[in-house]
């Protein structure tokens, strides 16, 4: 059992560290990494089989016991989380092997993208606050460094924002743990969830609570703190940009629902709203963002803003319900996102552009291509019967369960925007003639694996929403989780490490 | 426009600190010092070898590229604790062992290679960031 | 002698702040880096009379490390001055 | 170089012996045992080990004098108000030849006070100086010539 | 039942495969699946007209209360078999009509699965389920809309439409989901027997407003009603089909199926009443404006469903009938004409009616579909359309004066419409068209005679539809009504009505042109109004998400991080006092020695003197003493591990700074001093705040610290004596693991970075 | 000490934030070092200071007390090898954005987002 | 107690020789005066310190150390010594009012940076 936690970290580290060995046979990095990936996804689907059927895993690191050691916990959001992360990482290593340019192969870029998963999977695992901000640092700098991979002018103006706004939510979080530790004297988030509950001075509770809100949110990417995101996501390869707005800020969201769930609870009406009002901001202004773009995956980065706050809205309802329907959309909006990120690289492959006023004719020309896109747009957007539907009703419901009518409105009228502006791109890439001037190019080698990787997103987009009971029973386990950390606390306290 | 006595100095240093930075990550466990402190201590004197002489002198010490020392040492670092894997314990669980060698009693551990792993990372890195940025500007000398 | 080594870190506080002094007026980037690499000596006798006030002997550690570093960070910023001036040519 | 070891391994024994490892008696160790290994240094095989150790001690007194000389004169420049000095680059003509020769020899110059080694020539024919009190300077280049370069010469050939 | 309508969406999707193997008669391939369909429905007709409902479920979420629950009762059943007998007609028509069109094989999968969605909103008892298909129609007809997507007009009008019926669908989101939160189950049927609870709730009112927008955009209410004609950039058969018999008529669908739910009360009778009546009046004023066929047909379909809004308003058991009969005779109609209108297109080449006429030689059959078809819709006897109106009559007389005035105006209206639209383009002398016109083969006239041939059928024996139309009444009425349908009732006042309408008719259409210039001052309120508005709130959309864009996402880093640290200061700060405790915090200047005063200054001094440095050199030099002095701070209070680190990585770190900014332009003096000031203050509102919370966290413990296990067990169970080592390599070796993979990333990203340059080399 | 040096911490972070709101992208690098230092001195100084007992267990016993806390020493350890290295890479980014744009002056990086 | 004095000596001596260096690099005049005042005594002073610390702690693992640090710094002072004196000619900076001669200025035209 306790290696089945590890390995979604220790997996990809250890690919990685073997594809940096073979650093020159491009051929074995490859290889190795879509054996390792293929693996991963096989290893987080048991885990999360193993969660559903028996209830939050936990394992102590060196088999110190908890608060003492490092603790690894699986719970059903973590579980979801790295299941969602073993299917998008296979697809887009897919997708990379019909898309990733030669230089940036032999350069590094399969290393990096394994490292980048080590330090997701291990941001979703742990259960200690310090080694979060640890994974954190992990993925933080494989993902400077795949932004910035190539070294073109777009990617590095891009990647000083993202990294110096990222760099400054570490200091932040670091200081926040510092003083933490300080003040409960302890990283363990189980032990800590209990002693935050019991501490002396709630104000100061609440004040470390907005220190860390802010910290995250700057790594999630809410209102005013998400400039990096647009700024930065439409600069690197197809397949990085896919995985950085489908799965990388997530971790952020992650984050800060982990710890707005286990460890600040002391004063819900104040931090919880503030979330709530936040969530809803970030999702009108992210959508307004996207409104105004006329560049494919601009376009998306500032939907993924948007998606954020719709996150973070469910996680400032904070109901079980919400919960749910926050962890079955943000594993919705993974698939979902990735995927229209990767249909962006089709349309770039075949037109060489990413300026929707250039595109045209996808639809009469690749009438396939056209039909994953709607799966994933339409998905996004929150059309029935596919994944977003669900993902949207519930937090609607859950929104209106408890009369925040005004934001349940934002959030509805966000999807429309959301809607509208999916189909800017389809009238204007698929649906409007191919503007004189605009050249064709044979999509080549390559094609295969990038279509593969898109039908299996697609095809998810509907499985979610077709079984979206049988999900959703798994979201509504999360969700009960999130919202009581009794079970949680006492998995991490209470295990003893082997087995 | 090199320095004879400071390329003389750095010979002598490159030996004296290979040796302190070996000592300091072999008592680390039980006194200050440990992996980062070495490894940063035989950076630190390959460094000052680089810029007594340069990137290319400095290289010739390498065994292998720089990129496959950090590789090697972040796999020695993930392999240690993959061993307790084996015995049904938590990963990274510490084994001990005593080996008797000319009659030396050496408890070893895997915590050891653990900071052998970080040693190495921490050489190459410095190695490999020193050396890019160093080329970069001897390129233009 | 721990009151001694006490007093004495006194003394070379205050030398520290003279040799700050230096640091901070210059005029010139070599003044700077005397000041710099004086004050990082000092810190090395720091270490030393801490390891005596506190009866601690692995400051001494810390020491060689400072002076290791001193030197490399001399040396650097030496050979860059250097090669500044010939770049300006 | 065998000698030394057997110095070093005497000097140890002895404070294995006395029980007691301290700097004080290691050093005391050392001399017992430079004296044993001079009485009985026909058995070993012929070094000049005793003869480079007296040089060496020599040369480290030398240094040691000049050393303690030089910084009281500079700490009286330092402590006084006004400045007496005359300082100057001087080049000094070197006979020594090998890098270690020269680098100890500019370190040496370096370590004594008012005076410091600013570089070598590229054909390391000259070692610059700069001297504190350049009241002459073939004086300094004589001294230097006589004093440093001579013992460290002797230690190193 | 599931199989029913599900089916539809498998042969959706199997539709373009599908095509390659019929080619040539896939239109008449396709129809037989909706033809099957409606044999099936018929085949219930029975047991639903003996007041049976067949009901099947398949539970789909259940946790939301999400069940695939079809219930087949009068009404639905009307629908369903409306949906499918016109889509048999419109599916062979299309296959003629868009012949050789490149995207027909996904006409078919769009037009089944629009055909499938439509069938799921009237059979679905459940409202989530409801709504999924509600959705799915509006999409699809998006996509339907939008068929001819070479042109921008087809696209702008698809968005239009999706948007419009996209917003009140999102509403009715919200409406179905407050009503089920309210009345405790999703299931159409069981709200309706109990409805008292959603009435009598407060929030009745918000439930009622979202359910309606959803219902009125959806069936083009005024003033949600432009999208409607924009519509009309479709192909013809998907305007007949959508906008006849289907998609506009969903709104009607609901209106009905939930009035036993929420209707009944005052501000249902109100507010749907009104908007009926004003929709209904309006735009078949509008219609008399336009001269395409196809536009004139859309506002004559928009005031019909007006119409059939306001007899649903009135609610009760005569407005009920009138509005079945009312429905499926416009059913008849108004499909029939719409495939006149596109065979009078296909053949001619245009639609306009000032350039039709004398038609009825060259194209008799459709002439006799045509004629029938708008003589129903003008409500003259013996047609279907006939018996419409005498019910319709009845129902407003029985309500009240407004109502009936109203009434009589649009049927006078709709007459002339009708006259303008189904005889005119036959009447009168030749004109020259872009095509020369003759009768289009057999699939694209099957369906007006078809449907003509039942709007007489029907009118000379109302008796046929009669059992249906009460089913479905009782199903709105949520009780058994029996309606008998007769075309002559006998002279009475309704038929004074009557003949007052066609009177009227008649002289609107002698009068047209008079009366449009007349009345030509209402038309830019009801006409130009809200499809103006809809462009100019796409103006505002586009110009407040580009203007918030360029605001927010400037570009200029520092006004990033201005935000980011003003929104950090003021929120840490506001948080700090409102539930902060200050007195917490203990001072202790006293025990301070001499060393740490001039460590810890140094420090200070160093970081101030970074920041004022006026070169990079100096800056860095600057830093360098703070990070030493850091070391020193360490070396200070018992870490000599860390400090050695410290000193090391400081050291590389200054090299590495020296190395990497070699050949950086000196430091520019870029900022204005009010830039300067501004910032100072972001940084010192940030820093005093960490200042107050370093002072807060040391003087505050809740519980003791963790640590005391690493001292306890360090030698014993880690084997070390260095109690932080032991931490860094075995206690929590984890993080370490991540901090030398953090490293290693680094040092690979570096050498990457510098190595690999894909750009267009070096810029300067 | 502790106030002393929450006072540093506060200008350390104080400038750091100063330093990164300038145009030039060198300043912006040293401030993200300025607030490298703040933190790992915050996490120092917050969790208490212990003069000079540095918290190693002395020959022949198998444990100590009064030691300074050895945990928030083994967190800024990490914090710091972690920054050296981020910061590192961070350099490099700006020399080469530097190169490739032909300016230090962040004003000029923003195509990216208009 | 004889070492004790000894060890006290040796302390007081060399922070004295620090503190002399402190002094001195803030009064002397140039940069190559403040130099020979400020790397030269601070080196001594290292000596005796760590003698003392020598002298203090009896153990061998302390008298190794104490031997390296003095190596060490016996051997890297004078170096650094050099290359900042070698770094501050070669930029020009410039001399003492009171400086005799400059037998080095052949070798190479100062160059003036910007400090
Ligand atoms: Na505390
Ligand atoms: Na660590």
């Amino acid at each position: 059992m306790n290696s089945l936690i590890v390995l979604p970290i220790l997996l990809p580290l250890l690919v990685g560290a073997a594809c940096v060995v073979a650093w020159r046979y491009v051929a074995a990095q490859r290889i190795l990494t879509l054996a390792g990936s293929i693996v991963y996804l096989a290893v987080s689907v048991v885990l999360l089989e193993r969660v559903a059927s028996e209830g939050i895993q936990a394992v102590q690191k060196g088999d110190w016991i908890a608060p003492f050691g490092i603790t690894l916990v699986a719970d059903m959001f973590s579980a979801a989380m790295v299941a969602t992360t073993g299917v998008v990482t296979l697809v887009i290593v897919v997708y990379s092997l019909g898309s990733m340019d030669r230089p940036r192969e032999a350069w590094g870029y399969y290393p990096l993208f394994n490292i980048l998963i080590m330090g997701v999977s291990g941001a979703f695992l742990t259960g200690d606050i310090f080694n979060l901000f640890v994974w954190f640092e992990v993925l933080l700098i494989s993902s400077f460094v795949l932004l910035a991979l190539g070294g073109e002018r777009a990617q590095l103006e891009g990647a000083i924002k993202y990294v110096t706004l990222n760099l400054v939510a570490s200091a932040f979080f670091l200081a926040a743990v510092g003083i933490l530790y300080a003040m409960a004297g302890s990283l363990n988030m189980a032990d800590l969830s209990q002693r935050l509950g019991s501490a002396a001075d709630p104000g100061l509770v609440t004040t470390l609570a907005v220190l860390f809100l802010v910290a995250f949110g700057i790594k999630g990417a809410i209102f005013p703190l998400f400039f990096w995101l647009p700024a930065s996501y439409h600069t690197p390869p197809v397949a990085v940009s896919a995985i950085f707005g489908g799965l990388l800020t997530k971790v952020g969201v992650y984050a800060l629902i982990r710890v707005f769930t286990l460890l600040f609870l002391n004063n819900v009406d104040y931090t919880h709203t503030i979330i709530l009002w936040v969530g809803a901001i970030t999702m009108v202004t992210g959508v307004l963002g996207a409104v105004a773009q006329y560049e494919f995956r601009r376009l998306l980065s500032f939907h993924i803003v948007s998606q954020i706050g719709y996150m973070v809205m469910g996680l400032g309802f904070f109901t079980p319900l919400a919960m749910a329907g926050t962890v079955f959309f943000i594993v919705h909006n993974i698939f979902v996102k990735t995927n229209l990120f990767l249909v962006s690289g089709v349309s770039h492959r075949i037109h060489g552009t990413y300026d929707l006023k250039k595109l045209g004719g996808l639809y009469r020309a690749h009438p396939w291509v056209g039909m994953l896109f709607l799966l994933s747009a339409l998905s996004l957007a929150g059309v029935p019967p596919l994944s977003g539907f669900f993902g949207k009703l519930v937090l609607v419901k859950a929104g209106l369960g408890i009369e925040q009518f005004v934001v349940v409105a934002a959030a509805l009228g966000v999807s429309l925007l959301t809607l509208f502006s999916m189909t800017k791109i389809w009238a204007e890439a698929f649906w409007k003639p191919l503007p004189e001037g605009t050249e064709t190019h044979a999509p080549g080698a390559g094609m295969g694996p990038m279509l593969g990787g898109i039908v299996t997103l697609a095809v998810l987009a509907v499985v979610m929403g077709v079984a979206a009971g049988p999900l959703f029973v798994l979201a509504q386990q999360a969700g009960e989780q999130l919202t009581n950390p009794a079970p949680y606390i006492e998995a991490v306290l209470r295990v003893r490490g082997g087995s | 426009m090199n320095s004879l006595i400071l390329r003389t100095a750095s010979r002598f240093l490159l030996i004296l600190l290979f040796q302190f930075s070996i000592f300091l990550l072999l008592r680390g466990h039980n006194d200050p010092g440990g992996g980062f402190v070495g490894g940063l201590v035989l950076a630190a004197a390959l460094t000052l070898y680089a810029i007594a002489y340069d990137v290319r002198s400095m290289r010739r010490f390498l065994p292998c590229r720089a990129q496959t020392i950090i590789a090697w040492g972040l796999l020695a670092a993930a392999v240690s604790g993959v061993f307790s894997m084996f015995k049904g314990q938590p990963f990274m669980t510490g084994q001990w062992t005593h080996v008797y060698i000319f009659g030396v009693d050496l408890h070893l551990g895997t915590p050891l290679l653990f900071d052998i792993g970080v040693y190495l990372t921490v050489v190459g890195v410095v190695l490999i960031v020193i050396i890019s940025l160093a080329e970069e500007v001897e390129e233009d000398d | 002698m721990t009151t001694l080594a006490f007093v004495l870190l006194g003394v070379l506080s205050l030398g520290i702040v003279l040799a700050f002094v230096r640091l901070l007026r210059g005029p010139n980037i070599p003044d700077r880096l005397v000041a710099l690499d004086l004050l990082t000596t000092v810190g090395v006798g720091i270490a030393a009379l801490y390891s005596i006030a506190f009866d601690e002997p692995v400051y001494l550690d810390v020491a060689i490390v400072l002076a290791l570093v001193a030197f490399l960070g001399t040396v650097t910023f030496s050979r860059y001055i250097e090669k500044w001036a010939h770049h300006g040519d | 170089m065998t000698v030394l070891l057997w110095n070093i391994m005497l000097a140890l024994s002895w404070a294995a012996l006395t029980e007691e490892v301290s700097a004080l008696n290691l050093a005391v160790g050392f001399v017992i045992g430079f004296v044993i290994l001079y009485a009985v240094r026909r058995l070993l095989r012929p070094s000049r080990y005793f003869e480079k150790l007296w040089q060496g001690v020599r040369l480290g007194a030398l240094f040691a004098w000049e050393l303690l000389l030089a910084n009281l004169r500079i700490a009286y420049e330092v402590v006084t108000p006004s400045h007496s000095m005359k300082p100057g680059v001087v080049a000094i003509p070197l006979d020594a030849e090998t890098d270690a020769e020269i680098t100890l020899l500019a370190n040496l110059i370096t370590l004594t006070p008012g005076t410091l080694s600013l570089d070598v020539s590229d054909d390391r024919r000259v070692l610059y100086i700069h001297a504190m009190y350049v009241d002459d300077a073939e004086e300094l280049r004589r001294s230097i010539k006589d004093g440093f370069e001579k013992r460290v010469m002797e230690l190193l050939r | 039942m599931i199989y029913a309508v599900l089916s539809g969406f498998v042969l959706a999707l199997l539709a373009p495969a599908l095509y390659r193997l019929s080619a040539r008669w896939s239109g008449v391939v396709f129809s037989v699946f909706p033809a099957i369909l409606a044999l099936y429905f018929l085949s219930h007709m029975e047991a639903v007209v003996g007041g049976e409902a067949v009901r099947v479920a398949w539970p789909w979420m259940p946790a939301m209360g999400l069940e695939l629950s079809f219930n087949l009762d009068g009404l639905g059943l009307l629908f369903a078999l409306a949906i499918t007998v016109v889509g048999t007609l419109i599916i062979t028509y299309a296959g003629s009509y868009l012949h050789g069109h490149p995207s027909l094989p996904r006409f078919y999968l769009f037009i089944l699965m629009f055909m499938a969605s439509m069938l799921g909103v009237v059979l679905s008892d459940n409202l989530i389920a409801l709504f999924i298909f509600w959705e799915l129609t509006s999409v699809t007809s998006y996509f339907l809309i939008g068929f001819e997507h070479d042109k921008d007009t087809a696209r702008a009008a698809a968005l239009q439409a999706l948007l419009v019926t996209g917003t009140g669908g999102l509403a009715l989101m919200a409406g179905v989901l407050l009503m089920g939160q309210i009345g405790g189950s999703f299931e159409i049927s069981a709200l309706a027997a109990d409805n008292a609870a959603l009435q009598g709730h407060r929030l009745y009112p918000l439930v009622l407003a979202l359910v309606l927008a959803g219902a009125f955009t959806k069936s083009a209410q005024v003033p949600f009603h432009f999208w409607l004609p924009s519509a009309m950039e479709a192909p013809t058969p998907v305007s007949a089909y959508l906008h006849s018999a289907t998609m506009v008529k969903a709104g009607v669908y609901l209106l009905a199926r939930l009035s036993p739910v929420l209707g009944g009360s005052d501000i249902w009778l109100y507010v749907v009443t009104g908007f009926g009546a004003a929709t209904m009046l309006a735009s078949a004023y509008q219609a008399l404006y336009q001269t395409d066929l196809k536009k004139i047909l859309a506002y004559s379909t928009v005031s019909v469903l007006g119409t059939l809004t306001m007899l649903i308003g009135l609610g009760d058991k005569l407005a009920i009938k009138a509005a079945m009969v009312f429905l499926m005779a416009h059913v008849l109609y108004k499909a029939a004409l719409f495939l006149v209108a596109g065979s009078i297109d296909h053949e001619t080449g245009t639609r306009d009616i000032r350039n039709l006429g004398g038609l009825r030689k060259t194209m008799p059959i459709i002439c006799a579909g045509a004629a029938v078809g708008a003589l129903s819709m003008a409500g003259l006897p013996p047609f279907f359309g006939f018996v419409g109106k005498e019910a319709l009559y009845e129902a407003v007389t029985h309500g009240n004066l407004p109502v009936t005035v109203i009434a009589v105006l649009t049927s006078m209206l709709l007459f002339a419409v009708a006259w303008l639209a189904g005889i005119r383009p036959f009447s009168g002398a030749e004109t020259h068209t872009p095509k020369h016109a003759h009768d289009p083969p057999w699939t694209m006239w099957l369906g007006p005679v078809f449907l003509g041939c039942l709007s007489v059928l029907f009118g000379f024996m109302p008796v046929l539809p009669e059992k249906l139309l009460s089913a479905a009444a009782s199903s709105v009425l949520a009780k058994e009504v029996h309606m008998h349908l007769a075309l002559w009732h006998g002279f009475n006042a309704l038929l004074v009505l009557s003949l007052v309408t066609f009177a009227l008719g008649v002289l609107v259409y002698w009068q047209l042109e008079t009366i449009k210039r007349v009345t030509a001052f209402a038309l830019p309120a009801v006409h130009r109004g809200p499809s103006h508005w809809y462009a100019l709130w796409l103006r505002f959309l586009n110009w407040s998400a580009v203007g918030q864009t360029r605001v927010l996402q400037n570009g200029y880093l520092r006004l990033y991080l201005a935000t980011i640290m003003t929104v950090t200061a003021v929120l840490a700060w506001y948080t700090f006092l409102t539930y902060g405790d200050v007195t917490v915090v203990a001072m202790d200047w006293g025990d301070i020695g001499v060393h740490e005063w001039v460590v810890g200054l140094v420090a200070l001094v160093g970081a101030i003197a970074t920041v004022r440095a006026q070169t990079f050199l100096r800056a860095v030099m600057a830093l360098g003493v703070v990070g030493y002095s850091v070391a020193l701070i360490f070396v200070l209070y018992g870490a000599p591990d860390l400090a050695m680190t410290q000193f090391l990585i400081e050291t590389l770190s200054l090299i590495l700074f020296v190395f990497v900014f070699y050949y950086m332009p000196p430091f520019k003096r870029f900022s204005r001093r009010v830039v300067i000031v501004r910032h100072a203050v972001i940084g010192t509102a940030v820093g005093a705040f960490f200042t107050l919370l370093v002072l807060v966290a040391t003087s505050v413990q809740w519980h003791p610290t963790i640590s005391t296990y690493f001292s306890e067990n360090s030698y014993l169970m880690g084997q070390g004596r260095n109690i932080v080592n032991v931490i860094l390599v075995d206690f929590r070796g984890f993080d370490t693991l991540g901090e030398i993979t953090v490293l290693a990333v680094a040092g690979i990203g570096v050498y990457s970075l510098i190595r690999l340059r894909l750009g267009k080399g070096r810029g300067s | 000490m502790e106030a002393l040096l929450a006072i540093v911490i506060g200008v350390l972070y104080a400038s750091g934030v100063y330093m990164l709101m300038r145009r030039s992208i060198v300043k912006l690098i040293i401030g993200l070092a300025l607030l490298a230092h703040g933190a790992s001195l915050l996490v120092f100084t917050a969790a208490g200071l212990t003069r000079a007992v540095p918290p190693v267990i002395p020959y022949g016993e198998k444990a100590v007390t009064g030691v300074a806390d050895p945990l928030p020493q083994a967190l800024i350890l990490t914090a710091i090898v972690i920054s050296f290295g981020v910061q590192a890479f961070a350099m490099v980014l700006a020399y080469r954005a530097y190169q490739t744009v032909g300016t230090d002056d962040l004003d000029d990086m923003k195509a990216t987002d208009t | 107690m004889v070492t004790d004095i000894i060890c006290a000596a040796f302390m007081i001596i060399g922070t004295a020789f620090m503190f002399l260096g402190c002094v001195g690099i803030l009064r002397m005049p140039d940069l190559l005066t403040r130099m020979q005042t400020a790397t030269k005594p601070p080196t001594l002073g290292v000596f005796c310190l760590m003698v003392s610390a020598a002298l203090y702690f009896p153990e061998i693992g302390v008298t190794i150390r104490v031997l390296a640090i003095t190596l060490f710094v016996f051997l890297t002072a004078p170096v650094a010594a050099h290359m900042i004196g070698r770094a501050g000619y070669q930029v020009g900076v410039k001399f003492w009012k009171g400086t005799v001669m400059d037998e080095l200025k052949d070798k190479y035209r100062g160059t003036s940076i910007d400090s």
